[in-house]
């Protein structure tokens, strides 16, 4: 669906997604607007399926067009397959063909009385509700649910205003019923039980919750700012508290306060925010003390790209701040392990007393996805705090196995402990001679051992053995696991590995990946690399490793990665001939 | 906020004395103020173990280590911060932030100026030496103009603050300047500070006989005088007439007004959020993402 | 020399290494004090030789206790030969034996009434100058030179103080004539011409004035505010401005803001300060505006270690910055090096208009050393600054084969433009469309190649085919250089590669270097490795490379690289006998 | 600082106007602010290559791409101390920065505090709209008490800062406030902020039609009323009295002092170092590290 500012495409996309959630379908909704702070162009794109996906997919099946000159402005990123079904306004002054949108003969291209409609309806402002009375009757949409969604949306406030947007929907659905059904290309299902509709941003706040975060300090930045305004609305009703910090420097630093005081916390950010944190989070390696940073990926370097996607803070996040700092980094790849992902980022930070920064993207961040209930739940682990005997001689840094010590927090009389950023003793005393410095460098390095062993979540979809290995990163996972089944029907052997936990990377796990693949294709949206370059680190990629990435601002499509494995294929068949 | 005293144990300053000895150079006027503050404490009979005492860093930042409370000498700037997340986050414990006045008005003056607007409840003592004593003598914020300094050659080109005018146009609801060559009148302000709800700002003027010379202590102890009686704390165009003096020291509360501090906000906001209701839980978050019609 | 807070060390080798200058030795001195912030224990070592000398060295020819109580607080950093020649205070209340300090036979032991002497010459206070004269006297140095530095020293301001101290001197000197004459343990030589005597931050300093910089703003951190320090006493000479600013992102903003008006410009800051920068370091990147940062670093992470040294900024140096953000990064191994590092940096910035950081360390930015004035010479490079031709049309980010463009200021009536940190196009207007920051982050990526193909300054030391290899970066140079000419001594085949250009890094010539040894050995002051690491991203390094690496708050020695050489033999040997 | 006005060619405001179009919604007070600062401009005949206008980020941060002059979008938070280094490396060019009540006091206020005390030659344009308008509506440090904002569902715990006040307390050497609302005032006082000589403050309220609704517009209009003659604007005491207002919003110059620029300080500190003497060189310099006895 695309219109103009004041078409209602954003509400007839929720309406559309809330109704499919309510019959139990899988849906999948993104929104994307033109550079204009308000009244500019808008698109929304609704993924509605009986069976599981795993993307926004990269071609719509139906597209709704207010304005074609709008539509001109989502070029590239709102695509209709070659059979779409095309509504537009046969009012709208600008014309198209089915060939400037390049369609196939099978395509329908529909004019429709969208303003007509809708003014006949007595609510001239209402060319989005009469649009979803014309698909439900043209390609079949559950209709009664719609109309209860309607009915929820436009009835809040005022019963009259409900009552005219079902007229204008009913309008819709009577225009519809005159045109020769394509139900075919419609969905069909027996409605389930519902599902929940959330976004990315939303899991990761929720997942702080759920992980027992009291305290969230953060600094608005697009695409985080949801985790922060669900935070400052949720946390006062679980006796927490949220502070909107001065800048991304006080909300770390408030972060770890808080976090030294007891209290689990977290803030949230994306790029030039994390880039803000450098320095602070040096402090909570080095005083061990737990924290958890959501990253929401933009495009960058700089201000870059605000509201587009991207995998390029991964050396920020693994290797930035000055002197030898190790802190741990996971990746979520969609909504739901959003909420995973940041549950597990507590744990393993309340665990081992150090930094966790987990990386999301604007497209998991943003996107609307359904999600099982049930599903969302996830043990929750806890600082270890000093018993009884530990405190009768309390030494805040004692050199562990493990590397970590318990930590006692104010109100624990015998706890008592003054600590500090510089390098310390046991005990916390300030402390600058090397012999103490390698010690305690080795204490903290020491904890990544026990996390390695512990948290190895990773992903592997496809055969046991494959002709093509696919390693890739967070969001890239959708695109690739539909490219994947893909594969799988044409019956090539293409497997993929996954990672959740980028530092410390599951080496032997990716190492027992490389076996089992007869070649490896790298797949990132960062310029630079950055994940390829990454993983050479720590280890030996075979000779013959493929590379596919590109700069962000556009997500990872499904075709992208399926013409990667088809080219593979083909060269491969080529050389098996040449080889014959 | 500050426990109510305990009868039993009564502490006696030396209580609030760790083993670690001042690095600080003998004659440092930070001493004076670490003392003021030991016996402050025990005048108020502050419970060790929920006080917390934050810094940032830089000479007087090491002051943490020396009061056996819960102690953080944090990054250079970041006082303030760290003590945000101690003090809404645990409203039950007392926090202390100190610094220096290239800590707390060069690189940390925005985090002052947003914990004196929220009315913070913390009590931020800041030892004001005019000068970056750590690294060995660069010119900070309220050095004088004209001073000659490891970074001013030729004398400092810039204009100074006046910490305590900054605190009140900050929003700051107390508001003190105390001299650390005077211990009496330091333990007094010390006191009254650590009593008032909400963001309390004591400026300490303490010497530096390093990097500013003996003049300097000198000088601040001939400037020192109390501010006269009568004087009207509960308006800003009044503390303004003890701001930006030059052949004066006026030691003393220059401003102080009651507000609801950030927690008792913070307070009344969980009451309004559960509107009397239950607290929620994350099950009960969850369902209202089901579509419900 | 060791001794307490007033008793003159610093000023002793102070004397002692101007008199070594000014005859022209090769001098390098170092001091270390306690954590007392004044008045505590400190220590000064200086080495002189007629022979070129690449390190402090490890163990002390001849020591001067004043204290023996706070020798001990120097426990490891200051270490005397076991044929060393020990001059202590008769008077001193600890006593030592040879034996404490684990001294051979053939060292010599000697109390001296350093006090007791003082007092007599009427100057209490001249331990330090009694000292020298003994030395003098004992070990044969340059008399007349070090009177003279004597009388210029304390004459200064009073004659009378200047007299009173030559008297000091010259009792010494007496004392020492009763001494069985050490001449063999001193130095013998001929006067040469003066040599200077300079600081790596003072020639770091002096390069960026060389360079042409006219703006400098930073804010003080051990140990690089004497660059600060420097610029603020010598810019106004030249015309330039210094600001001390509030905190380094006001300073790294600053530089940009200037760099932007036209005007060459530079900050120079430690680990913390490079971690404050980072998210203006992405926009200098973005907005193509060139500038240069000198890192001084030293033991981190946090806080961490202030005064000592390390190489563990390596990583916050080239990776830190969210998005993919290009930057140079270049070495400094030893004081001269400091000089051509940082004009080299302002060359590259101002050529191809992106941020360059210079990577010191604490060793070598605050060890004074001797420098032949006549190789303080270094070409420099200017902005390219569009013609009339080219403001007939101009376009700030016109995208040209060798990624940039030329760079108009203010003042230039064709050359208006307005840019950002958003991602734009040639024209530097905000473009959020995927196509364009494909193409942009290709054209600040593609700058990387001239560079690469223009600035490829290594360092190769030893024969051209060599058993083992070492690859080590920046102040490693002096111990590695060193321990590589004992090895040759043993006729044990030992080469080094020692790249001044970290990123991009001269691949090619490493490559040849590895091809050139049979094994090679990664030294480094980092726990957690951070250049071995940073090696693998873009070489393969083979199987069996050898890696030293530890913590920093103590100089790589010259003995820790000699071990790893022998063992090294050692081990080969009984390959090769165990092969026989 | 200011280039002489050239005789020819005459500028008009829409000489200074770029052919980028505003991504501003329709009714943002940006415009207004954007409309007077052409005219001021061409008041003044300001010479487009000799004048830099410089911003942070955020809505009104976009308003370089929008003046046909040196322009600088940077990031946000740091407009001043960009131009701090093209004000203080290009005496000869005039700097205008400007940003959002977001930019300039909270992620921003830092650098509006040590800009202002070091008086440089800079004028500041502050575009406060109480909001963040391009971050889709959070809370501001100019957000009233009580208000609902995105990050505020139970109403604004945090007090405000009146940005005037803070900038007189900084060592702003002229302050003024104005509402976009009103071009021909706002013009007028752009004018005087521009033949300022150090740091001029300009508090522009500049409604956010978009997250604060009409009222705000409204309000603000209503409220606004000129500073009554005969004010004193020499005097602290005397500003403040037009500060933390309520029921009105004087418009106007609140405070102005004559001090010489932070560039007027640094010009008599080349002149010391000379003394008279040449300029020094490298070589020069070098010497002076060769022991000389
Ligand atoms: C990010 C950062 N920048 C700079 C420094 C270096 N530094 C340490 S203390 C200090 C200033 C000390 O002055 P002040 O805060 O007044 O404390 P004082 O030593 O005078 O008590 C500076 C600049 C640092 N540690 N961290
Ligand atoms: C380091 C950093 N943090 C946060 C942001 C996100 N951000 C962009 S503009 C802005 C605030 C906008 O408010 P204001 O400065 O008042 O400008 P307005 O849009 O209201 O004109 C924020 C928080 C950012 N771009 N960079
Ligand atoms: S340097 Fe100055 S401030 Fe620091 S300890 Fe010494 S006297 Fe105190
Ligand atoms: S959001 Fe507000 S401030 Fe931003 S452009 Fe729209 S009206 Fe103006
Ligand atoms: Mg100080
Ligand atoms: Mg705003």
């Amino acid at each position: 669906m695309v219109g103009a500012g004041g078409d209602g495409i954003v509400t007839m996309g929720d309406i559309l997604s809330q109704a499919g959630a309510r019959d139990g379908l899988n849906v999948i909704k993104t929104e994307a607007y033109g550079p204009q702070i308000r009244g500019g162009e808008s698109s929304c794109v609704v993924r509605l399926s009986p069976d599981a996906i795993y993307e926004q997919g990269d071609a719509v099946d139906v597209l709704t067009v207010f304005s074609w000159a709008d539509f001109g402005r989502f070029k590239g990123e709102v695509q209709p397959a070659p059979n779409a079904v095309v509504l537009f306004d046969e009012a709208d002054p600008v014309a198209r063909t089915k060939e400037d949108l390049g369609l196939g003969a099978d395509a329908h291209w529909i004019a429709v009385p969208f303003s007509k409609l809708a003014g006949d309806a007595g609510a001239k402002g209402s060319k989005n509700v009469v649009g979803l009375g014309v698909l439900t009757a043209l390609v079949g949409l559950p209709q009664a649910t719609i109309r209860r969604a309607i009915e929820k949306r436009f009835g809040r406030k005022k019963a009259a205003v409900g009552e005219l947007a079902l007229k204008a929907f009913d309008a819709g659905m009577l225009h519809g019923a005159t045109l020769a059904s394509l139900k075919d290309r419609g969905i069909t299902f027996t409605p389930g039980s519902a599902k929940l509709l959330m976004s990315g941003n939303e899991a990761s706040a929720l997942g702080a919750l759920h992980a027992g975060c009291r305290f969230f300090a953060g600094y608005p930045i697009t695409p985080s700012t949801e985790i922060l305004q669900f935070a400052e609305e949720w946390l006062p009703k679980m006796g927490g508290s949220v502070v909107q910090t001065e800048d991304e420097l006080a909300a770390i630093g408030a972060v770890v306060g808080a976090s030294f005081a007891g209290v689990k916390s977290m803030t949230a950010t994306s790029g030039p925010g994390l880039s803000l944190m450098t320095e602070m989070l040096g402090l909570a390696t080095m005083a061990e003390v737990p924290c958890v940073v959501v990253d929401v990926q933009r495009g960058g370097p700089s201000t870059g790209l605000p509201t587009k996607s991207e995998q390029s803070d991964l050396w920020q996040a693994v290797f930035a701040g000055h002197g030898d700092a190790p802190r741990v980094v996971i990746a979520a790849s969609d909504v739901e392990d959003c909420f995973h992902a940041t549950v597990e980022a507590f744990n393993i930070s309340e665990e081992f007393q150090l930094p966790v920064i987990v990386l999301t993207d604007q497209s998991v961040g943003q996107r609307r996805e359904t999600l099982d209930p049930a599903r969302l739940v996830h043990k929750v682990i806890d600082r270890a705090v000093p018993t009884a005997a530990e405190l009768a001689d309390y030494k805040r840094y004692r050199d562990t196995p493990e590397g970590f010590s318990p930590m006692s927090v104010p109100g624990m009389k015998g706890g008592i402990y003054q600590t500090n950023g510089l390098e310390h003793d046991e005990e916390g005393r300030p402390a600058s001679m090397h012999v103490v410095h390698e010690k305690m460098n080795d204490k903290r390095y020491r904890k990544l051992k026990p996390i390695r062993e512990k948290y190895t979540r990773v992903r592997r979809f496809g055969p046991e053995k494959a002709d093509l290995g696919i390693v890739c990163w967070g969001s890239s996972k959708g695109a690739v696991k539909e490219a994947l089944l893909m594969a799988e029907e044409r019956g090539q052997k293409v497997a993929a590995f996954i990672p959740d936990m980028i530092f410390p990377f599951p080496v032997k796990a990716l190492e027992e990946f490389l076996k089992s693949v007869k070649q490896v294709l790298v797949i990132e949206i960062s310029f630079a690399a950055q994940f390829y370059k990454y993983l050479r680190t720590f280890t030996t990629l075979p000779e013959n490793t493929l590379l596919f990435k590109r700069s962000g601002g556009k997500n990872l499509t499904i075709s992208e990665v399926d013409d990667q494995i088809r080219t593979f294929f083909a060269k491969s068949g080529d050389r098996q001939k040449g080889a014959a | 906020m500050s426990a109510a005293p305990p009868v039993l144990p009564a502490y006696v300053p030396g209580d609030y004395k760790t083993d670690l000895k001042p690095v600080w150079c003998p004659g440092c006027g930070d001493f004076g103020v670490l003392t003021a503050l030991y016996r402050a404490m025990a005048e108020l009979q502050l419970t060790p173990e929920l006080t917390a005492v934050v810094s940032g860093i830089g000479c007087s930042s090491r002051l943490p280590g020396y009061v056996e409370t819960y102690g953080f000498n944090t990054v250079h700037g970041r006082a303030l911060p760290l003590a945000t997340g101690v003090a809404v986050s645990r409203p039950d414990v007392k926090v202390i932030a100190v610094g220096g006045d290239g800590d707390g008005l060069a690189i940390g003056g925005n985090h002052f100026m947003h914990s004196a607007r929220r009315n913070l409840d913390v009590t931020y003592i800041l030892m004001d030496n005019e000068i970056y004593g750590l690294t060995k003598g660069q010119v900070a914020p309220t050095t004088p103009t004209g001073d000659k300094t490891k970074t001013t050659h030729y004398g400092n080109p810039e204009p100074a603050v006046d910490p305590c005018e900054l605190a009140v146009s900050f929003g700051a609801t107390w508001v003190g300047r105390a001299f650390s060559g005077d211990l009496k009148g330091t333990v007094e302000l010390i006191v009254k500070a650590l009593q008032h709800r909400g963001f309390a700002f004591l400026n300490v003027m303490s010497p530096c006989v390093t990097w500013r010379g003996d003049d300097q202590f000198k000088t601040l102890k001939a400037k020192a005088r109390p501010i006269p009686a009568g004087h009207d704390t509960s308006s800003r165009a009044e503390a303004m007439k003890y701001t930006r003096e030059t052949d004066v020291l006026s030691t003393g509360v220059l401003y102080e007004v009651k507000t609801p501090s950030l927690n008792d906000r913070l307070d009344t906001i969980k009451k309004t959020a559960l509107a009397g209701g239950p607290s929620a839980t994350v099950p009960g978050i969850i369902k209202t993402f089901l579509p419900s019609f």
